[in-house]
């Protein structure tokens, strides 16, 4: 193991801002696009069944 | 084996098959994240030049590479789909770039993120990051020009056409980008000279990129789903889908 | 074919190109150590553009009032057409530029051998401006906002153009060889000059539609 | 010699007719009836080559038009809703240029005969910026004076014209005819055009 | 009025600004020293031309599809409609590239005050620019041989706004005052705003009849 | 209301024509006829002001139009050859943009319903782009379903139209008249409208 404690493992040997932006935004980026989609096909569902009804 | 190619080549046929791969590719893309994330974190020693800042290579390495892989894939599609008239070869061309221009975005940023401790700025006019810049734009020509044509067969053929044309330019402007930087012996800075990486960092990239290829298949493939319906909304298969009601939502 | 076009084009891209490598002097300041240094770059940068806004509009105005269904009856190859039309534009727009630019070089203090390098890169380069913009011209006809969507889809792919001419002129300035870069300039003009009249002739196919 | 097999037209996401299919021999007029938006002029773009058919192929001669796309279209006139005319070129200009683009050999003097035919002479050296809406029409139609294709394909050619030049166009049409030719054409308004053989397709909405 | 334009339209814009001036550096070279030099010419050049593409066919969609016969038939005072067409169209070409600038400007390697004062010194100058180029867009309608016309009549009117503007960066990055530079900045933008909308109502009647 | 006195028109170097008056009363309906290029649309664009007369002058309610610029302007229709149609936007925003730009204040609803009285409610939020030629002149006329202004003139409304539409659009001619509205038109059409009163005008080149 490489660390002596979590917040030496929190502190990134001082380069914490760096480290934990770049994980944090890729995984922002990841979950958001899910999510998006997830809103875009229940739209898209909601759509065709109205358009199924008529 | 012809005809089974020209069956799941239609939508209707895709769409359940789809939707039956995305689990598994989601998965896939957690498990291996979280393995390559503990080799990153936890295996993977501190570099002596770099100090701890070194481990944004996990992230940014893999979205660079994903980033260029997209392209190829993505023009790969719209070839398919221009030649053959495919309609699903174009779906899934316009369903992969966005999530290649994301990449490409996480690329820039988390390098510059890594530029600013390790070169002092956030950005230089390196001539990787500088043909990474040209591939968001390229990106951005792509999604720009599909979203604004109307009709969606000529947005697709349009789009096949330009992703064409940017595949043959890409190799092509790299290396104009590359010449240009070693001529000007203007940035002292050289990403080459990066320590020779142990084994385990590269494992962990590995394990990374993977990783995220299977995230952009399981993407991928919900926005090919999503396209699918918005598109062929009028046609039967789709209405019968949402006639079945919630089984549409499931699957 | 010539005669679609007007000598009034011929002035509006001098002028924006005057315009344009100008103005960077006045906002610079005098100094020709600095200006020659930025010289190729800024010329290069404002040939591109020059050319770029002329191209917005090769194809629209065949496409708004119909002459463009027209040139996709007629019995030639469109390829050849577009060939023609492509040319000619280059004629109004690209060869101006070349000739004007020495001139503007001696105001950016450039030495005699770098302007000939440029006059001669220009040329060799041009043409692959005007072929390349084709293809965006014809695929962004009839799309809306049209004329800043060109830009987006283009200027990505002028950039080894504009990396080469640069050099050529640059690597002159230092007193290299531009040889290299020139003959790259070449194989980049006759590249565009197999495939673009083919990649537009497409892209008009499905802009009709 | 023109033969259509079971059309169908997307548009967006709308069918617009589907099994539209039709013969057309030398001296045949076709009329493609039908309101607005049922679909004429797409009907009669798909038939030039301009619009993809969703379904069915077109022949001439017994071939695809894609597959022999030259002699196809050095066979075909198409004079669409739009005139295809150069705000800033003359009249006169227009009609030379438009004739050698499409690769026939006029001279000027034919040029201005055949303005002269619909009766426009006196606007030959007129930029067409300044000419009325129906002088543009005619402007556009004089091609059909100077054509020797065998089909001619005309998208509501009678819009905007006053009621001697619709007479002038339809006995010029009716020569076409006699001469062996084949015509498609849409209107909305009641002309008589004389043909060995005349068909009337309806597309409706 | 505004929702005769879209979202979309901004983002173009903003790329399209964002390529223009990543286009310098290519042509000149990377190095931070000579970029920072050039940034206030460049930035300004970029946000010209991105207004200026969108600005020459402001008003040509209208007149060829026929709206600006309506406009002039419309009981409201024209120079008000023009007014209000014109601050559309700052907004969705001026204001995102005000607001885009200073990330390109790091990228340039300006210091923190001089990207300040270029946010504040396009601010100023930009709705100059929209101001100036409506009235050469109206001039250019129908109008033969209007290319030379225009380019006459603007661009000789935009150098001024440039040299300010870019002046006043300039100024800020040599660690002198930018205040008179900005001054002027803002007087050119205040006369612009007075006459041209009149101007450019009395430009859109001639080409109009 | 709306006099003409001897107005002359000169294009280029071309006198269309010269003393040309009348005088258009309440209900009442005025043909301008005359043949392609005779100055028809000439004469209806210098009614509206937007072309001046080489001599004589339009008066409204007794008034010069240009002095009282604002009141006749709210109280005019203008529909030319071109129609005036944002490529871009739906069919309901044109008119519903188009309708206050002009001034007036009017709901999306009363949009979606003057489409629906020319029989185009379903392309309503289709862009104008994909319609057809017939359609988007449908969606340019809906405009009279929402205006409320004395004046129409209106240039060749039925260029382009089918059978059906050109009835509605005739029916809604007539019910503006009796309302007391006036109207003038030009047309190579023969399309009865009723009216109170109605006048030819006959121009000859
Ligand atoms: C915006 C900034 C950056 C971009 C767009 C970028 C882009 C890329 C790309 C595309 C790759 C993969 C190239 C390949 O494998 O051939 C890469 C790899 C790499 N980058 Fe970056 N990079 C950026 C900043 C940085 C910074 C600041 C560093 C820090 C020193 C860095 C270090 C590395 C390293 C060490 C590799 C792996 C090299 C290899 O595989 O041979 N990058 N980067
Ligand atoms: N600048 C000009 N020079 C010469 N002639 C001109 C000029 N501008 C217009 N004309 C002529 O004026 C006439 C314009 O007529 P106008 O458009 O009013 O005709 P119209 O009666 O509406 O015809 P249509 O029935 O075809 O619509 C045309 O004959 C045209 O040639
Ligand atoms: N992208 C699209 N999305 C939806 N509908 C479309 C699209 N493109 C075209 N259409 C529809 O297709 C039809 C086009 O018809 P077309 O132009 O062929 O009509 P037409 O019969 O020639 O009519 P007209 O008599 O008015 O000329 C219209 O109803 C139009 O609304
Ligand atoms: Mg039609
Ligand atoms: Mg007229």
């Amino acid at each position: 193991m490489q660390w002596e404690s979590w917040s030496a493992f929190f502190n990134m040997g001082g380069y914490a801002f760096y480290v934990w932006f770049s994980f944090g935004l890729t995984a922002l980026c990841m979950v958001w696009e899910v999510i998006a989609l997830r809103k875009r096909r229940a739209e898209a569902l909601r759509l065709t069944q109205l358009l199924a009804q008529d | 084996m012809n005809i089974n190619w020209f069956k799941y080549s239609s939508p209707q046929t895709f769409y359940p098959l789809a939707g039956k791969m995305i689990p598994w590719f989601a998965w896939l893309a957690a498990i291996l994240a979280v393995a390559g994330l503990y080799i990153g974190f936890a295996i993977a020693p501190t570099d002596f030049q770099q100090g701890e800042a070194y481990r944004i290579i996990f992230v940014h390495v893999p979205a660079a590479w994903m980033s260029m892989v997209i392209y190829i894939v993505m023009a790969g599609w719209a070839a398919i789909g221009l030649a053959l008239n495919a309609r699903l070869s174009a779906m899934m061309a316009q369903a992969l770039a966005p999530t290649g221009a994301i990449f490409t975005l996480i690329a820039l940023v988390t390098g510059s993120l890594w530029g600013k401790p390790m070169w002092g700025t956030w950005w230089v006019w390196d001539a990787r990051l500088t043909s990474e810049l040209i591939l968001l734009f390229l990106y951005l020509g792509f999604i720009a020009l599909q979203s604004s044509i109307d009709d969606p067969r000529r947005a697709d053929r349009a789009g096949a056409l330009l992703a064409l044309v940017g595949v043959v330019n890409v190799p092509i402007i790299y290396f104009s980008v590359k010449w240009w930087n070693t001529l000007h012996q203007g940035s002292s800075i050289n990403m080459g000279a990066a320590p020779k990486m142990a084994a385990t960092m590269l494992l962990g990239m590995l394990i990374m990129a993977l990783a995220f290829w299977m995230y952009t298949v399981a993407v991928a493939l919900m926005r090919v789903r999503c396209i699918m319906l918005e598109r062929e909304r009028t046609s039967d298969w789709v209405k019968e889908l949402s006639v079945q009601g919630i089984a549409g939502v499931k699957s | 074919m010539l005669a679609f076009r007007r000598r009034s084009d011929v002035a509006t891209t001098l002028f924006f190109f005057l315009i344009v490598s100008s103005l960077f002097p006045l906002g610079i300041g005098p100094e020709p150590a600095v200006l020659s240094s930025i010289a190729p770059g800024v010329l290069w940068v404002a040939a591109l553009l020059a050319g770029m806004l002329s191209l917005t509009r090769l194809f629209a105005a065949d496409f708004a009032d119909g002459s463009l269904e027209q040139m996709l009856l007629a019995p030639q190859p469109l390829a050849l057409l577009v060939l023609a039309k492509i040319f000619a534009h280059w004629l109004i727009c690209g060869l101006p530029v070349v000739l004007l630019a020495p001139i503007i070089g001696l105001q950016y203090a450039l030495p005699n051998d770098a302007l000939l390098v440029l006059v001669f890169a220009l040329l060799l380069g041009t043409p692959a401006l005007s072929l390349i913009g084709a293809i965006g011209a014809a695929l962004t006809l009839g799309v809306r906002g049209s004329g800043l969507l060109v830009a987006l889809l283009v200027l990505p792919l002028y950039i080894p153009v504009l990396i080469f001419g640069a050099g050529a002129v640059a690597a002159s300035q230092h007193g290299m060889s531009s040889q290299a870069h020139l003959s790259l300039l070449a194989a980049c003009s006759l590249l565009a000059l197999v495939l673009a009249p083919m990649a537009t002739a497409a892209a008009l196919r499905i802009s009709v539609e | 010699m023109l033969t259509a097999q079971s059309l169908a037209c997307l548009r967006g996401d709308r069918l617009l007719f589907k099994n539209v299919g039709f013969e057309l021999n030398a001296g045949g007029l076709l009329y493609v009836l039908g309101e607005n938006g049922s679909g004429k002029s797409s009907l009669l773009r798909m038939l030039c080559g301009l619009l993809m058919p969703e379904d069915g192929a077109v022949f001439w001669g017994g071939k695809k038009i894609k597959e022999d796309a030259e002699n196809f279209l050095s066979n075909l006139t198409y004079i669409g809703h739009l005139n295809g005319l150069k705000d800033d070129l003359t009249a006169q200009e227009n009609l030379y240029m438009g004739a050698r683009l499409a690769g026939s050999e006029v001279s000027e003097e034919s040029a201005l005969a055949a303005l002269a035919a619909i009766g426009i002479a006196r606007c030959a050296n007129l930029p067409v910026r300044v000419l009325s809406q129906g002088q543009k029409r005619r402007v556009a139609l004089a091609r059909l004076w100077l054509t020797d294709s065998k089909l001619w394909v005309l998208d509501e050619p009678f819009a905007a014209l006053d009621a001697a030049s619709v007479d002038v166009l339809a006995s010029r049409l009716s020569q076409h005819m006699s001469n062996g030719g084949m015509t498609i054409i849409t209107t909305h308004q009641d002309v008589t055009i004389n043909a060995q053989s005349s068909q009337i397709l309806r597309l409706s909405s």
